[in-house]
């Protein structure tokens, strides 16, 4: 069993289906990307598993648990950390502020504690911001430590956005188009920093992704959904031999 | 039964005066998400001009009533000139902030200008009451559902096909990108506040009609929030109906459990109910849901 | 030269006593209370010249919009930046909150607020009531409803506001009624900002009493008269001193005929002996007393009940001393403007006397003399 | 026609971000304009448009001229009105009014208000899935969705000059295509200038006549598509093509050239 | 030895704990204590008068900071603050005059009753945001009073209750001076604490929710958890505000706190600063002393002109409303944000650009 168990999924809105009873599992540490045509459901699919949709029928099981009715912030104390397609970073605070809020699930100091801010609380603050200054090397981002995230370009908010769910040390990480709006070198930066996560972490990592050439190349398995159905699954060659999938998303010369 | 039907008929004419009042609200509203403070010193200083015009000038009413809708719309152009546009871009909370001054130094002008005494209209609607069977009616409440009816397929038209009325729309939805649209925002700005100090003015003068005008008369601005906020912040129909709930909240509230507790529960039990309804309908009953789509 | 002008200076300042006034000109009563303080205001500019007690007067006053926070900002100035001896005060609210305080600065408090509270020494040893509490008011209207009511127990019901000054007089007149066997048969809740009273005036008029007691000031009164009207409703209805005046008759129109009010004070279009000062002051200053109303007379004469304490007073620059003064005021008579005034260290309410008007034609007419209970 | 120079513009008074950017878009021709995240290019768009000011943002030198008139002093909705409309970054559609209501919006300044229902069938003719969601509340549309709609807006319009920030985010790659295909037609047909600022550098190249590159708020490298294209930091750092082709990024290497302008 | 000729050029900190510090420089904190030291002893030199004043500043400091807790770092505007000064007031007020507790339990215990009051009615921002939450605690207000005024054996209805001012031992804090720094002292707690809640964790949640909510809640954040926790703690101060004004004025009664005490606090916090701690203290300063201002300008021109004093009086709410509105268009951040920029501007001078 792995460590995502998707079973029946479907969600509806009114008239409208986002997920037709989409089956799957994913893998413990794999990189699992899901592709698809635009309002496909991929994104639906990413909100079922962080809790922000109830699927309207079906099972999420997440390390063995059955989380399909449990409240997001209740995941990410699980270990289930995402970024957004549309960024949602909180504008106002500076990037740091950003980042430590990433690591809210694996702090403890309560309300009292951090009012009057003794010994304990300190030491907490202090400890967890040396984790999120690492995540800020990591991701080369240290010039604009201090800056309000508001005013950043996109690019550099998809980039904080992606070191704020990595500052949660998730056990899966959900990454919704994290390279829309790169350009190809700034693509390669962030190639490299999933593929480095995954290794160093040993993370899980479910990605979605339009660009084929980062898809393919660093997927292991790839589900494909269309119309909220999932009509392909398997390695990247695999699908990239499918002729729905093919049909539906690719286009001919995009296979390769 | 009688009485029953006596407390349903005051409550609908006397929420139709508050469904007017708070149409104001709630256009402000829809073009640019702010709550208007100044609602109330809005209805005042229209009041104060159609009076004065009819008492000091001698104008015969109606044309007093045109004259100082006009009045009115000006006042709404000048206000959006001069206090709300480098609110433009800005958070809303500053301009709702920026309507709690300004009704301030409205509330100062009409000091000046109108002192604090009452002041009565002469006659306009008749005083006899009109009969239903055995429920009565002052003519000016009905007066006030019939304007009230009115409003409600203007805007409710204005709103869904003008184009105007969408771009009002747009804007209440995102400055910026309503900009870059090409609408002129401070136009739209200025129609809206413009079409919201008239529908208060129409308001004040029916009000005035009722109990005499003097300044505490602003403090309806506030009673009618909730009215707005019940039938949904942005909707016209919402106003209106909402208005009529908490009319007939209030005239049942008062008719049947005022005289179990010993009084007050009238003025609190819209409040109660509101919020009760509000778990359910966290939009009020007609408004648009803020949309979050991550 | 220069040290000696500016002991003449700081002795010129000693020979002036100040009183303090805390007036509601722009707030929720400023339409009554604007005319009160011009009445106070007109008051103590007619005594400018003058030397009472050896001292000069002056009223050094500022509005606070009938906002209490405002209120006890405004005492804190006139206390200790003023330091007047004594304040002439406003509302209900404002003068209950601030009872303690006047106490313990030892400052005499006359306000506008006739409640009953007022009057336990041991609770406002500084406040004084110039006119009658509204409980008086309330036990003198009952009295007067037994005196003159014809056939059976006469029924009353009460329409007060929600508020400190609404219900003021409410749990005494009940007493009162009990006592003298009256029956109060209903109680209704009316906001002080109302638009319509219909429902209560509904459940009232199922009670069926012979008298309504009203205790509001002039719109809420209106509304009631009014909608009494378009129901029919069948009672006579009194109102207390702020529901009745001058101000009622335009906004209820025809539907206050027939109403009757307790005065406390003289209205200006009355020919009394009182009115010669106030018309005298008026012209001189190129006004008409008919432009005056009942409510300018009610300060002008707070404001001299005030001055007459400070005539009477060993020491006028003190607290101390012009309550003592105030003490000592017997009988005072008013030439009419309102009833004779006594005060005494063990009572601080000066009068239970009031009068009745019924309105006719379009005018208060007082059809009683100065009564009590 | 379009010409921008040695612009200088401010955030906040403090932060300068353009700093002396120039570039001239010719009438009736396709321009892209590349550069890496934060190098200033949306803002120039926004300098154009006139929306920098409700950002808190001024053009603090140079100037921006439109057929020889300045327009950096103007509004954003003169500037509408003189016929340049942008699509800005980040969709901003109005989420509460319906797709429909989105496009009539879109052709708010324009005068021939009787062709708006062609027009809408046209936009539905390039977009056949809006046409399906035409009732929805263009909030709840998928971000691929609401990208059709934000440029379907630009159509509505009618401009005379077109500024696209980066009209293929987040579209399928089949769409990407397409879209700059309709660009191109929009471009032929209706004789629309076009400045579309674009990471996917392969197909902004593809259409475009002309290029810039901007790093760091100044203009680094511009030229025609063909000498752009046979760049060799073109190539590797916008268009990802080593000097064997294309090459995988699962074999990036942790150290790798960094491309260093100036 | 450091060259004095040589100004630092940046700031520069070798540990977290320096960087992480609420004033970073030594030299801001040496400012900080400076300014510290002068507030402890002005009241020596100060008429009563104004040292009333400057309570009365303070209390509304403490409210406004237990206001901005909810609303300016969280989001959630308040209409109610009015009705929970009065419960704080009330609560003060039953437990010394009814029970006859000393006043230092009294005031701790208002605080957590109204926390908990508070806490109840912040229920419906599970479901409500924004402006309808809004409403939700306008309800609080209108029904809080009106429980107030109708519980008449516990809260003496509409004629209110009498308090007593503090005593410590045999000491009363009677004088203008002493209440002065009795509220000193808790203000100075009030901001400490928040000072510090909002550079750790639960305070940096509080921000989260207010600026995404949906984005905060995916992070582990529980929202309906930390909507409800900023009510309780924003209105522990609140009701520590109202039972100090309470003790201060000793009196209470409901019109002390109505609707228009809830407007006054939300224009203190957005004159002053939403989500700024000392924004809340400048604001109250300036809302609090802004009529007193006006009304000495009135007298001084009533001086001039005596028959303009209606005139007058209108202007003084004509001037306060302008005010507002000017400062708002002027720094629609407030006043903490003019505070920051005249910093800012020092701290390059003279290389401003
Ligand atoms: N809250 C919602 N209410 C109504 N419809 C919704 C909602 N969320 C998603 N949808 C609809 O569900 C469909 C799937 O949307 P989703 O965002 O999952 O697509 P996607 O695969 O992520 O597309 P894209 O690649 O464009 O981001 C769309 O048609 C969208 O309009
Ligand atoms: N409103 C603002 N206030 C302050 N600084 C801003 C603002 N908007 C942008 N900036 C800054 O200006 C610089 C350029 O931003 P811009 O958005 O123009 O970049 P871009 O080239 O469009 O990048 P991307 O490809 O990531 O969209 C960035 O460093 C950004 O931080
Ligand atoms: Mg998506
Ligand atoms: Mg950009």
């Amino acid at each position: 069993m792995g460590i995502l168990d998707i079973k029946d999924a479907t969600l509806r809105f009114g008239g409208v289906v986002a997920l037709d009873s989409v089956s799957y599992e994913v893998q413990e540490g794999e990189i699992f990307s899901l592709i698809g045509p635009n309002g496909a459901g991929k994104t639906s699919m990413l909100n079922c598993i962080s809790g922000l949709y109830k699927p309207s029928s079906g099972s999420i099981h997440f390390k063995g648990e059955d989380i399909t009715r449990y409240k997001p912030h209740k995941r990410a104390s699980m270990g289930i950390a995402r970024a957004f397609q549309n960024i949602e970073l909180f504008p106002h605070l500076s990037v740091l502020d950003n980042l430590m809020l990433g690591r809210h699930v694996r702090m403890k100091t309560g309300l009292l504690a951090g009012g009057f801010y003794w010994g304990k609380a300190q030491r907490e603050e202090i400890e967890h911001r040396k984790k999120v200054e690492q995540v800020i090397d990591f991701l080369e981002i240290e010039d604009i430590r201090n800056t309000p995230v508001g005013t950043l370009s996109y690019g550099l908010q998809k980039r904080v956005e992606t070191g704020r769910a990595l500052a949660l040390e998730p056990d899966i990480l959900l990454l919704d188009e994290p390279m829309a709006g790169m350009n190809s070198e700034e693509k390669e930066d962030m190639a490299r920093y999933i593929i480095d996560i995954h290794e160093e972490m040993n993370t899980t990592i479910i990605l979605i992704e339009h660009d084929m050439g980062v898809v393919m190349d660093l997927s292991d398995h790839i589900a494909v959904l269309d119309f909220g159905k999932l009509i392909g699954y398997g390695t990247p060659d695999e699908i990239q031999n499918n002729s729905r999938v093919i049909e539906a998303y690719l286009g001919e010369e995009n296979a390769v | 039964m009688t009485f029953f039907l006596q407390m349903l008929v005051t409550g609908i004419v006397v929420g139709s005066v508050y469904a007017l009042v708070a149409l104001g609200f709630v256009l402000i509203y829809k073009s640019s998400d702010a709550i208007n403070f100044a609602q109330g010193e809005f209805l005042l200083i229209g009041t104060y001009v159609c009076l004065t015009l009819i008492t000091a000038y001698n104008i015969p009413f109606i044309a007093a009533l045109l004259m100082a809708l006009m009045f009115s719309a000006v006042l709404g152009f000048a206000i959006e000139r001069i206090v709300l546009r480098p609110f433009i871009g800005e958070p809303v909370i500053s301009m709702i902030m920026a309507t709690i001054g300004l009704s301030s130094v409205l509330a100062g002008i009409v000091h000046i200008i109108w002192g604090h005494e009452t002041r009565v209209f002469p006659r306009i609607f008749s005083e006899q009451p009109v009969k239903l069977g055995e429920i009565v009616i002052a003519p000016v409440y009905l007066w006030s559902l019939l304007i009230v009816v009115a409003m409600l397929i203007i805007f409710t038209l204005f709103f869904k096909y003008s184009k105007l009325g969408i771009a009002m729309r747009a804007t209440a939805d995102d400055q910026q990108a309503a900009m870059s649209m090409g609408i002129s925002v401070k136009m739209i700005f200025a129609v809206a506040w413009a079409i919201a100090a008239i529908v208060s003015a129409v308001g004040g003068i029916l009000l005035g009609n009722i109990n005499g005008v003097n300044a505490s008369l602003s403090a309806i601005g506030l009673k009618v929030l909730p009215v707005a906020i019940l039938g949904g912040l942005d909707s016209i129909p919402g106003a209106i109906i909402g208005g009529l709930i908490i009319g007939i909240l209030e005239s049942l509230t008062g008719g049947y459990l005022d005289p179990l507790v010993g009084g007050g529960l009238k003025e609190v039990m819209p409040f109660v109910i509101l919020v009760f309804i509000l778990m359910f309908k966290p939009y009020g009953l007609f408004g648009k849901k803020e949309i979050e789509r991550v | 030269g220069c040290s000696g002008g500016s002991e003449e200076a700081s002795g010129d300042k000693k020979a002036t006593v100040k009183i303090g006034g805390i007036f509601d000109l722009t707030g929720g009563t400023g339409d009554v209370g604007t005319p009160y303080a011009e009445g106070e205001k007109a008051f103590f500019e007619s005594i400018a010249g003058e030397e009472i007690n050896g001292y000069k007067l002056e009223l050094i006053g500022d509005d606070y919009a009938y906002k209490i926070p405002e209120a006890q900002k405004l005492y804190q100035k006139l206390k200790s930046k003023d330091k007047v001896s004594a304040i002439l005060g406003w509302g209900t609210g404002d003068t209950e909150a601030l009872r303690q305080q006047v106490a313990a600065d030892k400052l005499p408090f006359i306000s506008a607020s006739y409640s009953e509270n007022l009057k336990n020494i041991d609770e406002s040893p500084y406040n004084f009531l110039a006119a009658a509490s509204y409980s008086d008011q309330a036990r003198s209207v009952l009295k007067w409803i037994k005196d003159n009511h014809t056939g059976g127990t006469p029924t009353v019901a009460l329409i007060y506001n929600d508020t400190a000054f609404g219900k003021s007089p409410i749990e005494d007149a009940k007493n009162y009624a009990k006592e003298n066997g009256i029956e109060i048969v209903d109680e209704q809740i009316v906001d002080l900002k109302t638009l319509d009273a219909t429902s209560q005036l509904l459940n009232m008029e199922k009670k069926n009493p012979d008298y309504t007691i009203i205790n509001q000031t002039w719109g809420a009164t209106a509304t009631i008269l009014k909608d009494a009207k378009k129901l029919g409703l069948d009672t006579q209805f009194i109102g207390l001193n702020w529901a009745a005046g001058e101000g009622l008759l335009p906004i209820a129109g025809d539907a206050a005929e027939g109403f009757i009010g307790v005065v406390t004070h003289a209205f200006p279009y009355e020919d009394l002996p009182g009115m010669e000062e106030i018309k005298k002051f008026v012209e001189s200053k190129g006004e008409k007393l008919e432009d005056k109303n009942q409510k300018f007379i009610q300060g002008w004469v707070s404001a001299k009940i005030m001055v007459e304490g400070l005539k009477l007073a060993e020491d006028p620059t003190s607290g101390e001393g012009i309550r003592a003064g105030l003490e000592k005021i017997s009988n005072l008579d008013l030439g009419g403007l309102a009833a004779p005034v006594t005060f005494s260290p063990d009572n601080h309410a000066g009068t239970n006397q009031i009068r009745l008007a019924e309105v006719k034609n379009g005018q208060f007419e007082v059809f009683t003399d100065y009564i009590g209970y | 026609m379009l010409t921008i120079n040695n612009v200088e513009v401010m955030y906040d008074k403090v932060i300068l971000v353009l700093k002396g950017m120039s570039m001239v878009v010719p009438k009736g021709k396709i321009v892209a304009l590349l550069g890496s995240n934060g190098a200033g290019k949306t803002t120039t768009l926004k300098a154009i448009s006139g929306l920098l000011k409700s950002e808190n943002g001024e053009v603090t030198d140079g100037f921006i001229e439109l057929y020889g008139e300045r327009i950096d002093v103007s509004d954003a909705e003169t500037i509408v009105k003189k016929g340049i409309f942008q699509c800005m970054e980040g969709r901003r559609v109005f989420k509460h009014l319906s797709v429909e209501d989105n496009l009539i919006a879109g052709a708010h300044t324009r005068k021939d208000r009787k062709n708006i229902k062609s027009d809408i069938q046209k936009v539905y003719h390039y977009f056949p899935k809006l046409e399906m969601l035409k009732h929805r509340q263009a909030g709840y549309l998928s971000g691929g969705e609401q990208q059709m709609l934000a440029i379907g807006r630009g159509i509505m319009a009618k401009p005379k000059v077109l500024l696209l920030d980066e009209p293929s985010l987040g579209l399928a790659p089949l769409l990407v295509k397409e879209i700059f295909g309709i660009i191109k037609k929009i471009n032929e047909e209706e004789g629309t200038t076009i400045l579309v600022v674009e990471q996917n550098a392969n197909v902004a190249l593809s259409i475009a006549d002309y290029g810039y590159i901007m790093e760091n708020g100044r203009i680094v490298m511009d030229g025609t598509v063909d000498r752009l294209l046979s760049n060799q930091d073109v190539r590797e750092f916008y268009l990802g093509m080593g000097d064997k082709g294309r090459k995988s990024y699962k074999d990036i290497k942790s150290y790798k050239r960094r491309k260093r302008w100036l | 030895m450091r060259n004095p000729f040589v100004m630092d050029c940046g700031e520069f900190h070798v540990n977290y704990k320096q960087d992480m510090a609420i004033w970073k420089i030594s030299r801001v904190r040496m400012r900080v204590f400076i300014l510290l030291a002068i507030f402890a002893v002005f009241p020596m030199f100060a008429s009563d008068y104004i040292v009333g004043l400057a309570t009365l500043c303070g209390i509304a400091a403490i409210g406004a900071i237990g206001l901005n807790i909810l609303t300016g770092f969280t989001g959630q505007i308040s209409i109610g603050v009015g009705a929970f000064l009065g419960v704080g007031g009330y609560t003060s007020a039953i437990l010394t005059a009814k029970l006859g507790l000393s006043f230092w339990i009294a005031m701790p215990t208002a605080g957590i009753v109204t926390a908990i009051v508070g806490g109840l009615f912040g229920l419906p921002s599970l479901r409500l945001k924004g402006l309808y939450l809004a409403i939700a605690t306008l309800a609080a207000q209108v029904i809080i009073l009106f429980v107030i005024s109708r519980w008449d054996a516990l809260t003496g209805g509409t004629a209110g209750m009498v308090l007593s001012r503090p005593e410590l031992g045999s000491f009363v804090f009677y004088s203008e001076r002493s209440y002065y720094y009795l509220m000193f002292v808790v203000l100075i707690i009030t901001a400490a604490f928040t000072l510090n809640l909002f550079r750790s964790r639960v305070g940096r949640a509080f921000i989260a929710v207010r600026d995404r909510d949906v984005a905060a809640e995916v992070m582990g954040i529980d929202l309906f958890k930390y909507k409800v926790l900023a009510f309780i703690v924003s209105s522990f101060f609140v009701g520590i505000a109202g039972a100090l004004l309470g003790h201060y004025t000793m009196v209470v009664s409901p019109e002390l706190y109505s609707i228009t005490v809830s407007i006054e606090y939300l224009a203190i916090i957005l004159v002053g600063g939403l989500g700024s701690v000392f924004g809340s203290i400048y604001g109250a300063v300036f809302i609090t002393l802004l009529p007193v201002v006006l009304r000495s300008g009135v007298e001084m021109m009533s001086g001039i002109f005596p028959d303009l004093s209606a005139v007058l009086i209108g202007m003084k709410e004509v001037v306060f409303g302008l005010v507002i509105i000017l400062f708002l268009i002027y720094e629609p951040q407030g006043l903490a944000k003019i505070w920051k920029n005249i910093k800012d501007y020092f701290k390059l001078w003279p290389f401003s650009y």
